[in-house]
């Protein structure tokens, strides 16, 4: 069942992807002011949108471990929060290379990419964490403690370039106010499917692996105590 | 009425059940030895009751009151290995804190009369850092009865104690008991133990195998309950 | 509620009665304040104007780090007896143990806080004494948002191998907006602006308001979540 | 020859001395018996016979060697409150790490058969973390035979263990004696001790207050030497 | 002296098999200098000029902070199971395991400092790529003070209370020195300046000689004196 799930979410996601990056590569012609770097929105905003997806749902995930003790929900939170930290710092990278290539710098301190690098910090603060915690009940509440303070951030991210007295480096809004151009729109769409196909399908995974891990560490350890 | 009720609890340590339905009644009044081999889950089962850890499956009972109330939280007192006093608090102070945080009406008066009873109230402002274990110990038991809880529960509490220290414990405990307390402790110095106990109850491997009154087998020969009720000593 | 509170007083004045007797963590995260003041001279060679620009950076990096270390030892130091497990079998509600924690905590930070402002002064050669006023305010506000969330953590890190390190990789990323209002309004108020009134740039203010927004929601936050730490 | 040779020695922890003028002999091949209250000095003799601490005044002589060369150090293992291996490293990983530092020949050799003494070959490759308390304690048991040490110095070795751990402990130290090895070893659980021990040296307050063979009466009740030689269990 | 050399190379090998089998020290102080790294860029909001005439400062602050959490682990990690006491009764001689120590925590800060330094890089817009060389001498000398001391003194530290508070406080003056010589090192060649040849200075010649000379005088010290520490 979650195998069948698995491929089917990634049988998807390549139908989705590749018709997509053909037209990213060869459909859309290059834009006015940047040229041909300009396309690594494609990648850089669906990687931001979807790390917040997925951090809100372990968010969700998190509380719900606190109030019903289910290892389910960690597990699902850790999962979510792995691919969400990964992507976060895919947006980073492709972000710096952007600037690199517009601004001539690599980073630039405004609060859009502290507030970004920030959340990257604070996730990879609770993936540290997590390990060093060894009893499986005390770990997960404190892991979701911590996603959840985590969380606050995020809404931090999202005024960040919205705020009416904060001038920042980087580009305000294009989605919400039009500015992208109506043939950018579908493939942009297209592209925020395509990695949240991808990943739903990585968290599942990771998620399977996380529980098998729990029950073989209680399996290991019941072989001991004989 | 029964001081400590635990309906078939479950305890897992991820997916380790170190409890697995363990079941135990204790009558008020009683003093119950909780026995079992290193690992059986004593420890677990009293952080259990002492509402240190929560339970994953079933039901406990203090006082007939299944919702931990502070009411019921401070009518048990729990020592466990650690003492449990500050160091750098003098043996009065530590009282007093824990009186006041315990809801003793007169936390000071409650602290001297303590000290009293464990025979500290010489020293009292020496600084706890400073006794030795003998008295560290004895300073512990204070704490844990500053409130007259009408349930003591106690992980090992003979280890490591000499032979005057365990006298000074076990008359500490008898008195208790015979103002009415329930005690609950957990040890492998089954001796020491016997000499207070009324019922006993054999862990093993996370279940209850056994529970009833102390019986004279037990006091002559402290391997006997292992031998009849659990899987008793195998070479390995 | 009324109970929560006596309590909350009872474990900040054990606190702050330990503390104070030995005066270790207070001493220690004095000198390792002044240390850090001394090895930023030595870092950072720079001229009064550049000074002055960093000032209030350098500032809340050593309070910052300070706290760390006062925070650090707040659970920690139940640890010694299993006190901590002594706290929670009690009525205590977790709340309260929290309060009367993060309570114990901000008046130690303070406390290095006025102690390393003078010499601050003084190393630097920046006059704050007219600004004493506002620069109070600003240090209460940040410095309540640094123990309430430190401790928060403390109580996350308490049992956990690395404690030590941990806690700073935890702390400081949720301290950065804090410590970012916090930086440049004292940077304004020693560059001689005044926070209120005509001649206020208005950011004070803006950066006042994060600092109160910042305490309250996670004050908020951390006395309602304690107990699902607390006890496993 | 003597094993362990003291002399009149004294420790000082600031200005009170936890040893005073303390003198133990322990021929080769006996198991010395080192019994005392909690405070009279047990812990701190042990350490200054394994070297971990300096004795103030006195002299201490292993093997009759004063200078503590490493020749004695090789010849000696310890087994303190702590077990002394690490939570990170495998079961074998520990042993060899040990057996290198002890100087041993063939330290994988060496680490497999003290695995194979204590019956922990099973489970070599997982980590001390993971073990449970008995199996930590049959570990630090093999570490500190890994190089068939001459004089085995152990502190409180049955605390907080069960009937079948102390029944393997036993054995395992039996085996030892048999091999020619000397013993020496605080204990408050004396009955565990007696199965044992050949001598039994009673230290109160610093000072060793008597010292000779093991004598029918001590197996049978522990509490005579005590009320013999040191100042009985008097209530305080 | 050759099974002293074995035994130092036994406990390296143990330690770096520990630290990296968890992966947390590293991986924590690695975030540890990455998270100060953007401390330091809020509270140093400075043009591009100044950047590069405190960047030695900074880096080598963030290394000696990381340094700290590092080498306070360094006997740390044997407090748990008393296995300090085993190591201590064993026949290996005190300086062994000392330099076993050292040696570790050289290479996992090393490791650390390797990872910070591009990062650095990137956040300050530095260019640090064609001074790799004498960057990686200076920080190679200047590291193994930091660690030598370091393990010295949590040598000194590891059985008093407040380890972790005590360590820098007296960790961070004696090093003073040797960051001043480091830290004008690092600015001299992020500048631009090269270390050797023509068109060098002589100060960093005179500060690699410092460095050398910090670094024999408390090497020789410590291996000598370990002994007394150890064993009380
Ligand atoms: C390392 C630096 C950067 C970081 C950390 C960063 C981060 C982000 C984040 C978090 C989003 C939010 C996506 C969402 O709304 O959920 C975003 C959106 C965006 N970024 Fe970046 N970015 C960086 C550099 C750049 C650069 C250099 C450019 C172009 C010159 C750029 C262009 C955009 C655009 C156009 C959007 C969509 C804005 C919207 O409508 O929300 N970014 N970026
Ligand atoms: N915090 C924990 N994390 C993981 N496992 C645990 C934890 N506490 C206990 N266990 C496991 O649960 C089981 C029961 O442990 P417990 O401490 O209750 O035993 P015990 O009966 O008190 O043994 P002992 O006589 O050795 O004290 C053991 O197998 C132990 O390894
Ligand atoms: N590191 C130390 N610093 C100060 N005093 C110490 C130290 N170690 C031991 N003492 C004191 O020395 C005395 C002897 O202690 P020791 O631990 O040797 O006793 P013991 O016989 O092992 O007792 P127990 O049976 O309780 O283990 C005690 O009074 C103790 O308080
Ligand atoms: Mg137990
Ligand atoms: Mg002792």
């Amino acid at each position: 069942m979650r195998e069948k799930a698995i491929y089917i979410l990634a049988i998807l996601a390549a139908l989705v992807m590749i018709p997509n990056l053909k037209t990213v590569f060869m459909g859309l012609p290059d834009e006015a002011m940047q040229g041909a770097i300009y396309r690594i929105i494609f990648i850089h905003v669906p990687a931001a949108i979807n790390a917040q997806i997925f951090f809100t749902v372990s968010l969700v995930t998190s509380i719900l471990f606190l109030v019903k003790k289910n290892f389910l929900w960690d597990s699902i939170s850790v999962s979510c929060i792995e691919v969400g930290t990964m992507l976060v710092l895919v947006n980073l990278v492709t972000g710096s290379i952007w600037g690199r290539n517009q601004w001539g710098i690599w980073w630039a301190w405004d609060l859009r990419m502290t507030s970004q690098l920030m959340c990257f910090l604070l996730y990879l603060g609770y993936l540290l964490v997590r390990p060093a915690i060894a009893e499986p009940t005390q770990r997960a509440s404190i892991s979701a403690f911590v996603a959840i303070f985590a969380y606050a951030d995020i809404p931090l991210v999202l005024m960040a370039i919205r705020l009416p007295n904060v001038r920042t480096q980087h580009p305000g809004p294009v989605l919400e106010t039009g500015t992208m151009a109506p043939e950018f729109r579908a493939p942009f769409g297209l592209g925020v499917l395509a990695v949240f196909l991808i990943c739903t399908a990585l968290i599942l995974i990771r998620q399977h692996q996380e529980t098998a891990q729990r029950e073989i560490d209680s399996l290991r350890r019941e072989l001991h105590s004989i | 009425m029964l001081a400590v009720e635990a309906d078939r609890v479950w305890k897992y340590f991820g997916d380790y059940p170190a409890l697995r339905g363990a079941s135990l009644q204790v009558p008020q009044g009683a003093c119950m030895a909780l026995l079992g081999r290193n690992g059986a889950g004593k420890t677990t089962m009293l952080r259990i009751l002492a509402n240190l850890s929560r339970a994953t499956k079933g039901d406990v009972k203090i006082f007939g009151d299944g919702s931990r109330s502070d009411i019921v939280r401070r009518k048990t007192g729990y020592l466990g290995h650690g003492i449990g006093v500050y160091d750098d608090l003098s043996a009065l102070e530590n009282l007093m804190l824990f009186g006041r945080l315990l809801g003793v009406d007169n936390p000071e008066k409650a602290a001297m009369e303590a000290l009293e009873r464990v025979g500290l109230e010489r020293v009292k402002d020496g600084m706890a850092r400073e006794f030795s274990r003998g008295m560290r110990q004895r300073l512990a038991v204070a704490r844990a009865f500053i409130h007259q809880p009408e349930l003591l529960l106690l992980d090992e509490p003979f280890t490591s104690l000499d032979d005057r220290a365990i006298n000074v414990l076990q008359s500490l405990l008898k008195d208790a008991l015979s103002r009415g307390s329930t005690i609950v402790m957990s040890t492998h110095q089954i001796r020491e133990a016997m000499e207070l106990a009324t019922n006993v109850a054999l862990l093993e491997r996370g279940k209850i195998v056994h529970t009833g009154p102390q019986t004279p087998e037990m006091l002559a020969d402290p391997g006997w309950l292992y031998r009849t009720y659990g899987d008793g000593p195998v070479a390995e | 509620m009324k109970r929560g509170l006596i309590t909350a007083l009872a474990i900040a004045k054990k606190d702050l009665q330990t503390e104070l007797r030995t005066k270790e963590s207070i001493n220690a995260s004095a000198s390792f304040a002044l240390v850090i003041l001394v090895l930023f001279s030595f870092a950072f060679d720079l001229g009064r104007e550049e000074l002055y620009a960093i000032s209030g950076g350098m500032l809340w990096l050593v309070f910052s780090f300070a706290g760390a270390l006062i925070v650090n030892r707040s659970f920690a130091r139940e640890l010694p007896n299993d006190c901590l497990d002594v706290l929670i079998a009690s009525p205590a509600p977790a709340w309260a143990i929290f309060l009367g924690k993060s309570v114990a905590a901000f008046l130690l930070l303070f406390i290095v806080e006025l102690i390393s402002l003078p010499v601050f002064g003084l190393f630097y050669n920046i006059h704050w004494t007219d600004r004493f006023g506002g620069l109070l305010l600003v240090m209460a506000l940040a410095t309540w948002g640094i123990t309430v969330v430190g401790t928060a953590f403390s109580a996350v890190t308490v049992n956990i191998r690395l404690r030590e390190l941990m806690l700073p990789v935890l702390l400081y990323p949720i301290l950065i907006p804090l410590l970012i209002g916090a930086m440049g309004t004292t940077t304004a108020l020693l560059g001689g602006e005044p926070m209120f009134g005509q001649a206020a740039s208005g950011e004070a203010l803006a950066s006042l308001r994060l600092l109160v927004g910042f305490d309250v929601i996670y004050t908020s936050l951390a006395l309602y979540m304690i107990e699902f730490i607390l006890i496993v």
